[in-house]
């Protein structure tokens, strides 16, 4: 983990809210694992006063970049998306513990479901994935509002041996939800294991048909943060079983679906 | 003008701190989880999270709401319980560099006398700090806090257990803090610490409800600094002959100075850690800086140098 | 759905206001400075400065500081005295088309009561607000809003000499702000105002004295939000039968909302209009575009729903 | 007085530590006078908070501009600084009273005494007086610590007959105060009336010389502000004999020298 200052190289809009930020920072790209992320200073000032959470989209060691896809909900991730290339940012990270990889004897399919800004840790994942690849196939399942609600969805689909898409307006791939797609997918046999990203609804939804259908299923939670470090205790979410409580930054973002209590987890 | 370094060291409770930074209890986990980017060796003392007698699982989430310019905690004194802090929690920082404070919390007198009682036996521990004011449980220790009775009452029983330097951190959330930090000297408090968080809270107006899980929460970050320099101001007026420790707010060497010219002996950086997880760094870089820019030779000069017309 | 014009009309203290938005009484001057840029007709009330028997000058400067996301003031309670303000200050809001609301001050019981006599023969004058509160002056107020005993007493004699609406402004420097919001309700008020200022203060670290001439000042702006919000609640709990105007840091439509939730009938705007002199005609937009968007068809449902699970 | 968003159409460096704006608000460029100053909200952000006040420098009515000089003096004065051209200003303004002009019966000599940034209303007074001219001459003063701290010194150049420079380091015009320029220029008979505006010790020193002198002397006072117009009483300057005050924003910034208590004002 590094605090440090990092330049854009490049700044685009990505479909009806995001943007993509390309940022130079050696030590970081070096360091981070799928499913970690770094935690942002988005002003100078002391209003907005906490840094914000953004998942590493994609680590590109050799140019010593990495890559965030950032939607514009509130302040913090509007000013994010308004600086220019040339800006420089303050970054802490890479922090969290990352996705787990599949074993070298996983074989069968890879289950990669995101809704919205959460495909952004399953691109890095189905990058890493495409160079460990064993025996398993790839396969990415995305969900959006709408055909301008699929942020980046050729990064995913082109890390993915088979891929689909759903919105809720029908204006790209399925009408429906992407839990639909997943149904799909699970009546089939085969499925290894699954990854989610994406609204807490939504993985919820997820983890409970994996468990259902006894397919293994991590989910990658987000939760407000102060320190980002797991000094705090700020970001937690219920544990399973007993009123204990994970912390994200620390030990998440990424879960195994039955290490949490779902039921209280809320919005 | 000679370049002689400035003597930054100070006393408090009868430790020698090499300067008078320290991170706040409860933002610096247990002391380990920023060693990546902050050198503990380097800092006036770690102050580490609150230790309770049993363990405590804390309060619901959402726990954090950012506000204008501060945030407001919840954690609801969330930690192992002094048994696993003793056993798994402190043995880390035996060579960390610096001396060890653990801040204490309860529901009872005998919560926290148990606590120092417990703590004492760690070669670890170099203080305790007194948490009477936290305010986001039920029966977290604001209660003791809030009347110079009951206050006493848990100083001196505290006091009766411990030969550890022991500093009481005060709530802010009072009408005269002075009363307050008067009863902790008596009972025998060697420091104070102040301020606490204030009370606060924030509503989700889209849900209708409020924000945190656990209703209301601390507010602390910069937002607070000048309710807290005004303390530590009046408490330093009273001359009640202890050191205090002053902190709430403080992001940059310029704010730790308003609490030391103001009269706290050390200071303590919370929230800005999150922001910037080297501030303790910055600050005795930016307050050495002062010295040798104003001929300042030791920082205990100063202390308390805003109160002389 | 259909575009209703939600009703935004509310009572406070027996006065039907037109919307629940109104300045903050030391923030507007005597009404007038704003005119140009917001149209007083417009508003739930127009709040003017404290007003005192005898003329007062005011706090040596500097009087204003700014701190992080607030500012400190130490205005001293700076008016022309009651006689002045009832013959040239209040006459040109006599046809404003609001309601006029005038803040009182005073450094004895005897004090206050001259004042309310002397505004009650003013025409112009709809509602009376006992400034218990100003933490800028050695006797200005804010000793009465500390204790129920002195508040109370302050009340009941300013509630035997005026039969004008009365609303009590409370001070938040205090423990616990329940006890002294019901000492006034039991002793006469239609409402209570809260929050005024939190007692701050800060220092300038290279002339190592305190920023402002009179050493402490008030802290206001969006800093104290979380702290305002969390009085309302409390007071709102309590369920004291009177309606509360909430205050402290607003600064939009959504900042409003969270008092109005948590409980209060009625909002002011104080330090939001030195950064922005139309936000109360921007937070009367806000909140009627709020009811349309939520069917709420009168804000008066939303008052207090926060507290509802 | 209007609250209007302005375009900066222009932005350059200035000296040491200033910097010049150009920005389009043509309201308030026409019905500003020289001595009147805008309220410049510096960040939409709470932190910092309050507008700034900022002296107009030069309103040019017919292209709709006003000209703004700003010296870096903190977070406020640099956020400001920092914007580029096109970027928007949210103005309150025109704000405060203004100079009084010289009545039409005034012979003699017109002094402009200024210290740094302090020049700037004084470039707008010398501006209008260049069209009001009648049987008076004007005369710049201007001091500054080095060359580099003179600010657009040649805009009140080219708009006074008489022009001096001092300099606290000699490294442009006189070596010494501009005060020394001013005593040098009150020993000749002829002055009919000065107006100062500068640092505060700058400006009670010029006041006592014009009192001893017997010249009328007026001058413009800075103080932190609140409101800018008048409401809060925040921005107050102790008043000459008795202890009233009087709002710098309101009252002022243009005071007669007489008007106030220099020796209770403090730096
Ligand atoms: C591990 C992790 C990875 C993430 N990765 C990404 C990513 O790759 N891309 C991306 O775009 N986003 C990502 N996020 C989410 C991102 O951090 C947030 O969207 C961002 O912090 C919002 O900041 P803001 O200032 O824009 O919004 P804000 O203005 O702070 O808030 C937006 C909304 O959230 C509400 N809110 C604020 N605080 C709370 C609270 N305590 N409880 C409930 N609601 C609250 C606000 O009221 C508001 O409605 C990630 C989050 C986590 C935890
Ligand atoms: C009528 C008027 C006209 C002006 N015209 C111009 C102009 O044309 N050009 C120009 O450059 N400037 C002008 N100023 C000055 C300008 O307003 C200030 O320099 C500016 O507000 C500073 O803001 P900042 O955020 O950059 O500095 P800040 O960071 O706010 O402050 C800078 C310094 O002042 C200190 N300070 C802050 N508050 C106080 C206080 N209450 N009392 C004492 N010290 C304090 C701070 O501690 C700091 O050291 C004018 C001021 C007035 C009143
Ligand atoms: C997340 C968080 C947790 C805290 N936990 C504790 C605690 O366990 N014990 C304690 O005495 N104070 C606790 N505090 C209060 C801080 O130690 C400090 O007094 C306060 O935050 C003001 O300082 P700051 O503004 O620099 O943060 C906590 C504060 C925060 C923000
Ligand atoms: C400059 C200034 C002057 C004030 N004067 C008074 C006053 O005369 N009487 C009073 O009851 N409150 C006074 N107040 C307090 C405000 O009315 C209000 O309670 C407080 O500022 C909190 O609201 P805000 O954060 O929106 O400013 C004053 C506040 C400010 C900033
Ligand atoms: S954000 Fe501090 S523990 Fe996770
Ligand atoms: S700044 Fe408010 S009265 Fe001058």
């Amino acid at each position: 983990m590094e605090q440090v200052k990092s330049r854009i190289t490049t700044t685009h809009a990505e479909g009806a809210d995001c943007q993509v930020l390309i940022l130079a920072c050696p030590s970081i790209a070096a360091a981070t694992q799928p499913g970690q992320f770094v935690h942002v200073r988005v002003s100078e000032s002391a209003d907005p006063l906490l840094r914000r959470p953004i998942s590493v989209m994609l680590a590109d060691r050799q140019a010593g970049h990495i890559r965030l896809l950032v939607r514009k909900v509130g302040r913090g991730t509007e000013a994010l998306a308004r600086l220019p290339a040339g800006a420089t940012v303050d970054l802490l990270g890479p922090l969290g513990n990352g996705f787990p990889f599949p074993s070298a004897e996983t074989s069968g399919d890879i289950l990669l479901v995101a809704g919205g800004v959460g495909v952004a840790p399953l691109v890095f994942l189905a990058d890493t994935l495409q160079t460990h690849r064993a025996r398993f196939r790839v396969c990415g399942l995305l969900g959006g509002a709408s055909d301008e609600h699929l942020p980046v969805w050729t990064e995913l689909a082109g890390r993915c041996e088979e891929f689909h898409v759903s919105t809720e307006d029908g204006s790209a791939g399925e009408q429906g939800l992407v839990t639909e797609l997943l149904g799909e997918h699970l009546a089939q046999d085969g499925t290894a294991v699954v990854y989610t990203c994406g609204p807490r609804p939504m993985m919820a939804a997820v983890a409970q048909m994996c468990a259902e259908a006894r397919v293994p299923c991590w989910a990658s939670l987000e939760q407000w943060m102060g320190c980002g470090v797991g000094a705090c205790l700020g970001c937690v979410v219920p544990a399973a079983g007993g009123d204990d409580f994970l912390r994200v930054c620390k030990d998440g973002p990424v879960f195994a679906a039955e290490q949490l209590a779902w039921e209280a987890l809320g919005q | 003008m000679s370049a002689t370094v400035p003597d930054l060291s100070v006393e408090i409770a009868g430790l020698t701190l090499r300067n008078p930074v320290m991170p706040a209890s409860g933002t610096f986990g247990w002391g380990t989880e920023y060693a990546d980017l902050l050198e503990l060796s380097s800092l006036g003392a770690v102050v580490v999270k609150a230790t309770t007698l049993l363990p405590r699982p804390g309060n619901a989430p959402p726990r954090i709401v950012e506000t204008p310019a501060g945030m407001l905690n919840a954690i609801g004194l969330q930690n192992p319980g002094v048994d696993v802090v003793v056993r798994e929690k402190l043995p880390p920082l035996a060579d960390c560099g610096a001396p060890v404070i653990v801040n204490i919390a309860g529901e009872t007198v005998d919560d926290y006398v148990a606590v120092a009682k417990r703590l004492g036996a760690s070669p670890v521990v170099s203080a305790l700090e007194i948490n009477a004011s936290c305010p986001n449980t039920e029966r977290g220790g604001m209660q003791f806090g809030l009347e110079p009775g009951p206050l006493a009452e848990l100083v001196s029983a505290v006091r009766a257990v411990t030969s550890l330097p022991l500093i009481t951190k005060l709530s802010p959330n009072v009408t005269d803090i002075v009363p307050l930090a008067r009863a902790a000297v008596e009972a025998g408090t060697d420091a104070l610490s102040l301020i606490n968080t204030l009370l606060g809270m924030a509503i989700d107006t889209d849900r209708r409800r409020p924000k945190l899980g656990n209703v209301t929460g601390g507010l602390s970050g910069p937002a607070i600094r000048p309710v807290a320099v005004r303390m530590v101001w009046q408490v330093a007026a009273a001359g009640l002959g202890v050191p205090l420790i002053g902190m709430g707010g403080i992001m940059s060497a310029n704010d730790a100075l308003e609490f030391i010219l103001a009269g706290a002996t050390a200071v303590a950086i919370g929230t800005a850690t999150f922001v910037t997880p080297d501030t303790c760094r910055q600050v005795i870089e930016g307050l050495a800086a002062y010295c040798v820019r104003n001929g300042v030779r030791s920082i205990r000069e100063i202390v308390g140098a805003a109160h002389r017309p």
